[in-house]
């Protein structure tokens, strides 16, 4: 099996690590809170991808036993994982949003160098400001 | 401005640099769609062999969800609800107020007023065929989320809101997970193992569809709701 | 010959003084009860440890072992001759200091807080004592820091705080040394017993036992006060007397010098370190240090600045006695451990008494005060003969048994260092005796006020003792005659020392 | 009934349930929900200790939920590493006594109830995530305390906390990726989720795709823990929350990322070769970890950022232990996970209540406290100075068999870098000593200081004692973790 072919059969994991690491870059690199967010569901939609293909089969058909259906069956076990990795990356975004939206409220700003630069002038009272 | 220039052109190389490895793992695992790769060969053959009299549905994923890895389920609808007590716990307390959403035109009133009972029925179509055609609790819970969102945004919130106490509100959205409890503790009678479902078929069943239904309503109320703390609606 | 017997009594010594100082933190403001407390803790220490010293003298070693807190690393108690020794020393000295500083601090702040770590400290010394092992030994040397902070922070003046802080940058960087050390011991050994003369052996390659070597040995130097690590000694001197005669006559210093000499008779053992010959390059630098230490306390103003330099040179005397690795070289070892402290202690409670008395502190102050207080400048002038090295006092014992060792060891050069020393001595202290008692009293000089016989008493005993400790050496019921048992285990004493 | 098996899966679910319930019930009442959390505690805390009496009796045991085998469904599985399981609900149920009066005042009354299912939640995960054998369900139960952690530390009202809420949201869902990421590619590789059955599996797959999950999973776990190079979203995070609530993640959120990579250490098991550079990077940023973390709190003037930056210094301790992966130096770090864990909490509840009574964070304000607060200030100093591990007390136990260890794995430049981060802990511990004991007050608000009520007291006395006791007793808890190292590191001596 050499390079070329390989390379080929496993295209599709190739696109999902390439969408990882486009999220990541993402996160890494926007300066925007909201762009960090979004780059955060790319790379969980990516890691999903990338569940779901490993329980592929070449034409095979979706786990539901039918009545005469046959044929080998994809393998249920990715689908259930990637249910439940979907419902927990709503919740982080959801819970990320608030605290988004709480952060533009109270910093007034959700470009990370503004907030930052806010956060010097009254670094001096640190922290909490004594305020309990 | 160039700390932030130089900053992100080494995140760019650290990036590259991470991309050499990742990819040359993942191609030396067994391509994807091979019947005799090991992802097929193992636990998950014998999901399909036995799924249906075991599992309890034709739907292996919905009999893997709810019957084989219950515990992961739990989990899930656990995080459903932490979601929204996370909100609701962090939800600032700077009232949103300023930009009133601007009254729908009466076209995208009338129609959603329209498409909402639909949107209903089909929703709980989808969670109570969880067993047979894909579909099942956490699927039918994002229809019901989504038809409360649409609402809410053609009504504005507060109607929306408003149509049962915060009360019975919260007692939604932590039906999935009360429901999952009580088949689960229910298991400890009937199979002897907490989240174990019983073997026969009929009363198994009917406790799927139970759960769904949990699952479904509980996920609905909560997407609901994390809506309505977002727009700053609910006076939790 | 040396029968083991599980006995209560060590862990006993240990515990009642812990529970009295409890007590003096517990009674809060009133003195009298703050005064009972302190004196039953250190009354019943010297009891109990006295009890234990004909059971010593037969050869008997009392050991109590509390128990295996890590693999391989036991917290225990074992009171064996040098153990004992030192513990007779302090609990004796700590009596006196007691009295004497319930006098001197009458009218200090926050007592109740002095007192209860006063008494901790003796707790955790006699604990340095009884170790079994290297741990628990490690154990009582941290918490004697801890319990010492407080007292040389006393003062809670800027100067306090900056002596404290040296303090324990010094002390707390030494225990980090020793704990690295023990880690060695224990990895390259198995065991940190103390019980066996010597639990390394050669097998463990140069290298490591090289660096064991160093790190206990700097370890302990720390509090022995060894030249390059000696800076917090003259520091502390901002201390309240008794804590100052508390600190460099009886715990800290000694507990620095004890463990030296656990360290080289009871981790290496005497053999493998003549085969070794790192002690020979320690002999070397305790001699400098006795040099060198008596030139700069020639140059001090202070009285206790004096003092201070003078205990660096004479805890030298012990480096040099146990590193020479001859058995009378050892003896002088141990038995400088009661005459240094005695004749220490006596000058300390001198200084305090002089500036209670006169209020005078400086060296050059001290015209006519012989006349004014003849009894204590006469305590004074006796403990300056022990330390010159006059025969009859406690000194000349030290001298004349490290001599000995010196020409047994076959190093000459040391019986030297022991005459110069002894010139050095007299040069800094003859010209404050000669102060005090020949030159006319300065005439705007009152009366000495308020001077209670609490604090000149302890003076006197002090003082007693240097002469019983230099005349009676040779009686029966003597401390020397346990020196002599300590000296004999440590090093398999072939001739008897008549 | 204590030999009940099924006390296992009821010890995770009983607290999230409960957590579930609490702002259903009481809403409005906030006393009510603190007495539900704190019995709804206790009863899992009983639990537990019924289990550890079931594991020290007949050995590790395993429970098949739903009655499925591990080839079919999850399996719990309770061995001495999952025994963290009671230190936890102890040290959350004191957390919880603790925060009656703290959060009384710190967070607004509607949101109370909130609160405590919030904390229910967080323990019911930590539990479910110790004693899972199963990859997928570790992912699930990381979200549920992870998720709950993010919103802890965003209850504080200052605005700080929502954005070190946020970073933390961040770096805890990029792990969480990871490990996801991960348990994808030994579903792939192995075919199996089940952690026993896969490390068996694993050889078959060859090298590389084990080695991508292995870095998938570490980097995964160790961003979880607080590791030196991914540490920095933990200092801002646990100062800035409130005080129960820094002390539950600093002393239990955080040791989950280091159970987390001992379960990583037995799924590879196997594969030796490929372990090998993990252990050393574990053992060299543990290092760096250590002398960084305490450098940096060396440098704070903030009481509780000081105590955020320790614990990044002690997981560093861990983590060395774990890499030296010699018999001494890996029990030495389980023991630490332990104690540090105890000291920890016992620290950051009395910082609690001094910034309850005073409102002042600097070290300096808060000279003079000793006199006005006498048992919190003596219980600061104690757990200050078991902290640098001096011997009678708990840090000493671990540093000293990890220092063993490091020395028998031939590595004396990591036994200097301990004792120098020791000397490093010393010397803040006595800064903050100093503050509190040898200095005259300089703050009306510290002079007018009073004691804090039992409530607040009696968690930081039991937790104080707690130092000294596991101090004591390090010889038992050494030799009860020692079997878990054999089906670690495998043929490593």
């Amino acid at each position: 099996m050499n390079a070329a072919t390989s390379v080929f059969s496993h295209i599709d994991y190739l696109v999902a690590v390439a969408l990882f690491l486009s999220g990541a870059w993402i996160l890494l690199t926007s300066n925007n809170l909201v762009k960090k967010i979004i780059g955060l569901n790319v790379m969980e939609t990516s890691v999903f991808a990338f569940i779901v293909t490993t329980g592929m089969i070449d034409d095979g058909a979706p786990p539901l036993l039918a009545a005469g259906v046959e044929g080998p069956f994809a393998s249920p076990l990715p689908h259930a994982l990637v249910l439940t990795g979907i419902v927990v990356a709503v919740s982080v975004t959801s819970l990320a949003l608030v605290l988004v939206l709480r952060i533009k409220a109270e910093l007034g700003s959700v470009e990370l160098d503004e907030i930052e630069s806010v956060g010097e002038h009254d670094d001096s009272a640190g922290p909490g400001g004594g305020s309990g | 401005m160039n700390a932030w220039r130089t900053g992100r052109i080494l995140t760019t190389v650290l990036i590259g640099a991470l991309a050499v490895p990742l990819m040359y793992g993942v191609l030396h695992l067994p391509p994807p769609g091979q019947a005799d790769a090991p992802a097929h060969s193992n636990v998950s053959a014998k999901y399909i062999e036995h799924g249906a009299e075991h599992g309890g549905s034709e739907n292996l994923v919905t009999g893997v969800l709810l019957n084989y890895r219950a515990l992961d389920t739990f989990g899930e609808v656990l995080v459903i609800f932490t979601a929204w007590l996370a909100v609701a716990a962090v939800a600032g307390t700077a009232r949103q107020t300023g930009h009133e959403s601007t009254p729908p035109s009466p076209i995208v009133d009338y129609v959603i007023r329209m498409l909402a009972p639909f949107i209903a029925v089909f929703a709980l179509f989808v969670i109570v065929n969880g067993h047979v055609l894909p579909g099942g609790g956490f699927q039918g819970g994002v229809l019901l989320g989504a038809m409360l969102i649409l609402l809410s945004l053609a009504h504005g919130g507060e109607p929306v809101a408003d149509v049962v106490s915060l009360r019975t509100w919260i007692w939604l959205r932590a039906a999935g997970v009360l429901v999952f409890a009580l088949v689960a503790l229910l298991g400890l009678p009937l199979t002897g193992y907490l989240f174990g479902l019983p073997t026969d078929p009929t009363l198994r069943h009917a406790l799927m569809i139970v759960l769904e239904l949990g699952i479904g309503i509980g996920g609905g109320a909560v997407l609901g709701g994390l809506y309505f703390s977002i727009a700053g609606v609910e006076r939790s | 010959m040396t029968a083991e017997l599980i006995d209560l009594r060590p862990a006993l010594a240990v515990v009642i003084s812990l529970a009295c100082a409890g007590a003096v933190f517990a009674a809060r403001e009133n003195a009298r009860w703050r005064a009972i407390w302190s004196l039953s803790a250190a009354g019943v220490k010297f009891a109990l440890v006295w009890s234990m010293l004909p059971g010593a003298l037969g050869g008997a070693v009392y050991s109590f072992r509390v128990g295996e807190v890590l693999p391989g690393v036991a917290f225990g108690f074992r009171v064996d001759a040098l153990g004992l020794f030192f513990a007779l020393v302090s609990s004796t000295l700590w009596v006196l200091t007691t009295v004497y500083a319930l006098a001197y601090m009458r009218k200090s702040h926050s007592l109740s807080r002095f007192f209860g770590y006063f008494a901790l400290c003796i707790s955790t010394t006699v604990g340095i004592a009884f170790a079994e092992n290297l741990f628990t030994l490690f154990v009582f040397y941290e918490l004697l820091t801890v319990c010492t902070y407080p007292l040389i922070m006393h003062n809670e003046d800027l100067a306090a705080r900056r002596a404290g802080r040296k303090y324990l940058v010094y002390t707390l960087s030494g225990g980090g040394l020793i704990l690295a050390g023990m880690a060695m011991v224990y990895a390259s050994s198995g065991t940190l017993s103390l019980a066996q003369a010597g639990i390394l052996d050669a097998s463990a390659g140069g290298a490591t036992l090289l660096v064991i070597f160093v790190l206990l040995i700097a370890g302990f130097g720390v509090k022995a006060a060894l030249m390059p690590l000696h800076a917090w000694l003259p520091a502390a001197m901002v201390a309240p007397t008794p804590v100052s005669a508390l600190l460099h006559a009886v715990a800290v210093v000694k507990a620095g010098v004890f463990g030296i000499i656990r360290v080289i008779y009871d981790v290496f053992g005497a053999d493998l370190l003549r085969q070794l010959g790192y002690t020979d390059w320690l002999a070397v630098l305790a001699g400098a240090v006795i040099i060198i230490a008596s030139v700069k306390a020639l140059r001090q103003r202070h009285i206790k600045a004096r003092l201070a330099w003078s205990t660096i040179s004479q805890l030298s005397y012990i480096v040099l006695a146990a590193s020479l690795l001859a058995p009378l070289g050892t003896l002088a070892a141990i038995i400088h451990i009661a005459n240094q402290a005695f004749s220490k202690i006596t000058m300390f409670f001198v200084a305090g008494v002089i500036e209670r008395g006169t209020g005078k502190t400086r060296v050059d102050e001290l015209a006519g005060v012989g006349r004014q207080m003849p009894w204590t400048m006469a305590a004074f002038t006796l403990a300056s003969l022990s330390f010159i090295g006059v025969p009859l006092t406690a000194g000349f014992v030290t001298k004349w048994y490290l001599s000995l060792g010196a020409l047994q060891g076959g190093r000459e050069v040391f019986v030297g260092v022991m005459v110069v020393s002894g010139l050095l001595n007299a040069a800094y202290w003859l010209p404050m005796v000669y102060q005090a008692f020949f030159r006319p009293m300065p005439a705007d000089r009152k009366a000495p006020a308020g001077v209670s016989p609490m604090m000149v008493g302890p003076v006197l005993i002090c003082a007693a003792y240097i002469i019983l400790l230099g005349a009676g050496a040779s009686a029966p019921a003597m401390p020397f005659s346990l020196a002599e048992a300590a000296a004999r285990f440590a090093i398999e004493l072939k001739a008897s020392v008549e | 009934m204590t030999h009940w098996p099924h006390w296992l899966p009821l010890v995770a679910a009983l607290p999230m349930v409960g957590g579930v319930l609490t702002p259903l019930l009481f809403r409005s009442r906030p006393s009510l929900a603190w007495a539900w959390a704190v019995s709804i505690a206790s009863v899992t805390t009983l639990a537990s200790s019924a289990l550890l009496l079931t594991l020290v009796g007949s050995g590790p045991f395993s429970y098949a939920v739903g009655g499925w085998l591990p080839d079919y469904g999850i399996e719990l599985q309770f061995d001495p590493v999952s025994a963290l399981i009671s230190p936890v609900c102890i040290i959350g149920l004191l957390s919880l006594i603790f925060s009656r009066r703290y959060v009384e005042r710190s967070i607004d009354p509607k949101k109370v109830s909130f609160f405590y299912a919030l904390v229910l939640v967080n323990l019911g995960g930590l539990n479910g995530f110790m004693m899972t054998g199963d990859l997928f369900n570790m992912f699930v139960f990381m979200e549920i305390f992870s998720v709950s952690a993010y919103a802890l530390v965003a209850t504080a009202r200052e605005p700080i906390a929502a954005l070190a809420a946020f970073k933390y949201l961040l770096m805890g869902a990029l792990s969480s990726l990871l490990v996801l990421f991960s348990a994808g590619v030994v579903f792939a590789m192995t075919g199996t989720l089940n952690i026993a059955d896969a490390a068996s599996r694993m050889d078959v797959a060859g090298p590389m795709p084990a080695a991508l999950a292995l870095a998938a999973l570490a980097t995964g776990f160790a961003v979880k823990a607080a590791l030196f190079p991914v540490h920095f979203w933990l200092p801002d995070a646990h100062a800035a929350a409130p005080a129960p609530v820094s002390a539950i993640l600093s002393a239990l959120v955080v040791k989950a990322g280091v159970v987390g990579m001992l379960r990583t250490l037995e799924l590879f098991a196997g594969a030796e070769q490929l372990l090998q550079p993990l252990l050393t990077s574990l053992v060299w940023l543990g290092a760096l970890g250590a002398l960084g973390g305490a450098l940096m709190a060396l440098v704070q003037r903030d009481i509780k950022l000081m105590l955020a930056y320790s614990t990044v210094a002690n997981i560093g301790y861990i983590f060395i232990g774990l890499g030296l992966a010699t018999a001494s130096a890996a029990t030495g770090a389980m023991a630490h996970t332990l104690n540090h864990a105890v000291i920890k909490s016992a620290l950051f509840l009395a910082a609690g209540a001094i910034i309850h009574r005073t409102g002042l964070r600097h070290i300096d304000d808060l000279r003079g406290l000793a006199r006005r607060m006498p048992v919190t200030s003596f219980a600061m100093a104690f757990a200050l100075v078991s902290l640098s591990g001096v011997p009678p007390m708990a840090g000493f136990v671990g540093k000293w068999q990890i220092a063993v260890g490091a020395l028998q794995a031939g590595r004396p430049a990591v036994l200097a870098v301990m004792i120098i981060a020791g000397l490093i802990v010393l010397a803040f511990s006595v800064r903050v000593i100093n503050a509190l004991y040898f200095r005259p007050p300089s703050r009306i608000s510290v002079a007018s200081a009073t004691e804090v009520p039992l409530s607040m007291l009696l968690p930081i006395a039991i937790l104080t004692a707690g130092c000294l006791g596991l101090g004591m007793t390090g010889q038992p808890v050494l030799e009860f973790v020692a079997p878990v190292i054999k089906n670690l590191y495998g043929a490593v001596p």
